[in-house]
């Protein structure tokens, strides 16, 4: 396993998914990939389909109609893979925790490996995220 | 192939003096405008306990927890790093000239168990003598009197906290008056008994 | 001939929020399309009915990331609109300058997308590059990147320090050279013209019929813009001109986005050179049963509010419609009769911004050959450089 | 023309419909008027007048159920919005869909927010909320409470 997840670090490809989320943090990851943070140097791509995902990135309070998707996209993911929440709404819901259309936080739904807490969080603070998490899994192989 | 315009040779060789402009960020720490609103963090010395924060959160994301053991009452003010949506709420209506919770500089709080994303103070906590139940912040009281002045002596709580804060009285003054007659009058209540005690005549 | 059906979305790698177009394909012709929306769907009006006049102010701007001014200052508006009062002069000044702020990084965001969806890749980088200085004047002013959390029934919550404002005026004189080099390179371009004009054309008609709103309206010719009919803010004391096109095109829609940046910019700019003094606040402190109305201009058009409340501090009925609420049905109009290939881009020419709408959902797909949403992105790329060649450019 | 000719105009011709006329200030005008004369009077105002049609929105006071329809004239600078109360129990009120296609979404979204039945709504299906959600509970209202049993309403950790 972690022969597979040592070579999966090497250049983890990114998927982002929204699942109900005010957009601000999924700008932010398109933030990270344009030439101020330009995380493509460090290999970071987002993945044109799930298949070919290693990271998934997961923003938005997880409402009723996307946790469906959000499942089923787990699945098709190809393991192992990793899961990162980022802003407030897909750690515990933020603001929008007695919304009727958000029954449970994100990791009620998937696993989730690393938190980035911001609303929205900074291109650093993600891309610092994502080293932290890099380095706990290398850390631990 | 197309030789390249003037303008194109310029970009390029200014591209080439001033370097990238991809910021170097892992390897130079970044650090943010100071103007900006990062993670809020309780001033264990200037805080006063008084929940005002908690009640003005919009996103609920301060919370309190009074522990009410007689030998050492504390109030436990706790901060979920993973609700708080950084406004500044709190600290604009912190009573104690907003200094009690402050919005730090602070942006990079990537985490990996949600369990441990909150950050406690703790607060000596006065409990009422009669039910135990907490009348507030041993500093909330020294708030409020500091702003009466002499005015504070109109409450039994407040100037007895004050006095014992000072060193002037001690128990065993208290404890003279103890059997007589009314001597819950001297004691430090909450709001229900004070209110009992003073209109009653027992 | 078979009639195959075309999903595009709704988890695209590209596009920031979930929407799902289903479009009916007749061959290379668009027949159909169904929209469907709720992936985005958080409840905002109950939860504003939990919140205190105060505090939905942040559930508010969290409804949209990149209009997340528009809405509080539609909703302040609908606020002071029940207590039927005026902010301060250098509250409504300092609201103008961020809410302009936030229209410049918002269309230059469109921008750099539409750039994008077309195969101009450059275009897109270049232009997020030069959005992040707008960013960075707007985390000065307002201590955030974007959910600015500077808006307050009555006023404003932070004051705007005056050794700052030199320092932003600089940063956005230089975003200036870089944005005329870009609208040389967006508008004069021959490839563009070929490929932009003539297609996903809204008519005045349907655009007064589906009451189209924002750069959406104005591109067709509807002459509406709420800073100009219902002047609020500080729109009326600076001199600015709004931006009115004929056809209706997506290029038409270009051009007018474009153009407005500018025009932002120079309001921007006046409001910061004169700042007026004063307080910042009403500090208002009851608000008595009523009902009010606020409207103001989105980056994509009108956002309205309507709040009624029932003399407690927590409003009984909080109504809010976005602009692309109304821009989106519009695209049955627009795309219907296309090609396959120009989809992607008509679709994005109404600058949709799905968390306002708050809707997006999915439809099960029949039919034979279906295009995956990446190969859509492709085929519209592939026509351009098709054009390219066909120009003797390549 | 100019704004006292329009009101009084509007008065004139559908005086018979029209229940409270309530001129709230120079920009605002609330209209009640009689749940049956609403596609009339909407007609007219967004034809005749070359008003906005600008939205419609629901507001369940415990009482009645209230629906209203707002429009805008720019060049007067006047937003009209018409006030129809209907019973709380079985809401019921012709659809403007068929006249204009601005309404049509947001009757689709009181009809499933506010459970509000539009009779002649072209297609009157569900638009934003979940499938999985029950048929016959609105969120919207005022006496909605959480049906679903295992949603998590603390942080959840």
């Amino acid at each position: 396993m972690n022969l597979k997840l040592r070579a999966l670090l090497r250049s983890p490809w990114v998927f982002h998914l929204s699942t109900g989320s005010c957009n601000n943090c999924d700008i932010e990851i398109l933030d990270c990939l344009t030439p101020r943070f330009d995380v493509e140097r460090f290999g970071i791509l987002l993945a044109p389909s799930i298949k070919h995902a290693d990271v998934l990135l997961i923003t938005g309070i997880a409402n009723r109609k996307s946790t469906i998707r959000l499942k089923r996209l787990y699945e098709m993911a190809p393991k192992p893979c990793l899961v990162v929440a980022i802003g407030e709404c897909s750690l515990s819901r933020g603001i929008f925790m007695p919304s009727y259309n958000a029954p449970v936080p994100v990791d009620k739904v998937v696993p989730v490996d690393a938190y980035i807490p911001g609303c929205p969080p900074k291109p650093e603070a993600i891309i610092s995220g994502l080293v932290q998490l890099i380095q706990k899994i290398k850390g631990t192989l | 192939m197309k030789l390249p315009k003037v303008r194109e040779l310029t970009e390029a060789l200014k591209a080439l003096i001033t370097g990238p402009y991809t910021s170097k960020f892992p390897k130079k720490p970044h650090i943010a405008h100071p103007n900006f609103r990062g993670q809020p963090v309780f001033n264990p010395d200037k805080c006063v306990g008084c929940l005002a924060c908690e009640y003005v959160c919009p996103a609920e994301a301060i919370g309190h927890e009074d522990i009410k053991d007689p030998k050492n009452p504390r109030r436990v003010m706790i901060h979920y790093t993973d609700t708080c949506i950084f406004c500044g709420c709190c600290e604009a209506a912190c009573i104690a000239d907003n200094e009690g919770i402050k919005l730090s500089n602070e942006w990079d709080l990537a985490f990996f168990d949600r369990s441990q994303a909150q950050e406690t103070i703790e607060k000596e906590l006065l409990l009422c003598e009669i039910c135990g139940e907490p009348v507030a912040c041993k500093d909330h009281l020294k708030w409020i009197a500091e702003r009466l002045g002499e005015l504070s002596y109109s409450s039994p709580t407040l100037y007895l906290s004050r006095l014992k804060e000072l060193g002037i009285i001690d128990d065993n003054i208290i404890a003279a008056s103890r059997d007589y007659s009314r001597s819950d009058r001297v004691k430090i209540l909450c709001a229900r008994h004070r209110r009992e005690t003073t209109l009653s005549t027992k | 001939m078979a009639k195959s059906v075309v999903p595009i979305g709704p988890f695209h790698p590209l596009q920031e929020e979930p929407e799902f177009f289903t479009l009916t394909v007749d061959g290379e012709t668009v027949v159909d399309i169904d929209v469907n929306i709720g992936y985005n769907h958080r409840g905002i009006e109950k939860l504003s009915e939990r919140k205190s006049f105060d505090q939905s102010t942040f559930v508010i701007e969290r409804i949209c990331g990149i209009c997340s001014t528009s809405h509080p200052f539609a909703y302040t508006r609908a606020v002071e609109d029940i207590i039927q009062v005026k902010p301060p002069e250098r509250a409504e000044y300092i609201r103008t300058i961020i809410a302009e702020g936030e229209r410049i990084h918002s269309h230059l965001l469109w921008l750099g997308l539409a750039g994008h969806f077309l195969g101009y890749n450059t275009v897109y980088m270049w232009v997020w590059k030069l959005r992040e200085e707008i960013l960075d004047v707007m985390e000065i002013l307002s201590g955030n990147r974007n959910s600015y959390a500077m808006f307050k029934p009555g006023g404003v919550r932070r004051d705007i320090k005056s050794e700052d404002i030199p320092g932003v005026i600089k940063k956005i004189d230089s975003i200036v050279p870089t944005l005329n080099r870009l609208k040389k390179a967006v508008l004069d371009d021959p490839v563009l013209h070929a490929r932009l004009k003539g297609i996903g054309i809204l008519t005045y008609e349907d655009a007064i019929d589906y009451s189209a709103l924002g750069p959406t309206a104005r591109a067709s010719g509807v002459a509406k813009d709420v800073r100009k009919d219902d002047p609020y803010g500080a729109y009326d004391k600076v001199d600015w001109d709004m931006i009115v096109t004929k056809t209706g095109d997506v290029f038409e829609k270009v051009v007018v986005r474009v153009l407005e940046t500018y025009e932002s910019i120079k309001i921007m700019k006046h409001c910061l050179l004169n700042l007026p003094e004063g307080d910042i606040d009403l500090n208002i402190k009851d608000i008595p049963p009523g009902e009010g109305i606020g409207t103001a201009e989105a980056p994509r058009g009108e956002t309205f509010h309507y709040v009624r409340s029932d003399g407690t501090n927590r409003p009984a009925r909080h109504k809010v419609r976005a602009p692309t609420f109304m821009n989106l049905p519009t695209c049955k109009a627009t795309v219907v009769g296309e090609t396959v290939s120009d989809a992607t881009i008509i679709l994005a020419s109404i600058d949709p911004c799905y968390c306002c709408t708050e809707r997006t959902a999915v439809r099960d797909t029949r039919g034979k050959r279906l295009y995956a949403a990446k190969e859509l992105i492709r085929l519209s790329q592939q026509k351009t450089a098709q054009i390219k060649r066909k120009m003797g450019l390549k | 023309m100019t704004r006292e000719e329009l009101l009084a105009d509007i008065k004139k011709r559908f005086s018979d419909d029209i229940m409270e006329f309530f001129d709230r200030s120079p920009r605002r005008v609330y209209i009640e008027i009689k749940p049956s004369s609403i596609v009339k009077i909407a007609t007219y105002i967004f034809k005749d007048l070359q008003a906005r049609f600008n939205i419609a929105s629901g507001v369940d006071s415990r009482t009645h159920m209230e629906i209203l329809y707002h429009f805008t004239l720019e060049p007067l600078n006047l937003l009209i919005s018409l006030r129809v109360k209907l019973d709380r129990k079985n809401p019921r009120i012709e659809s403007i869909a068929p006249v204009f296609r601005a309404a049509n979404w947001i009757e689709r979204e009181m009809s499933e927010l506010l459970g509000i039945d539009f009779i002649g709504h072209p297609n009157l299906k569900r638009l934003l909320l979940a499938d999985e959600w029950p048929q016959g509970v609105y969120p919207l209202r005022a006496d909605y409470e959480e049906w679903d049993k295992n949603a998590i309403r603390d942080r959840g950790v």
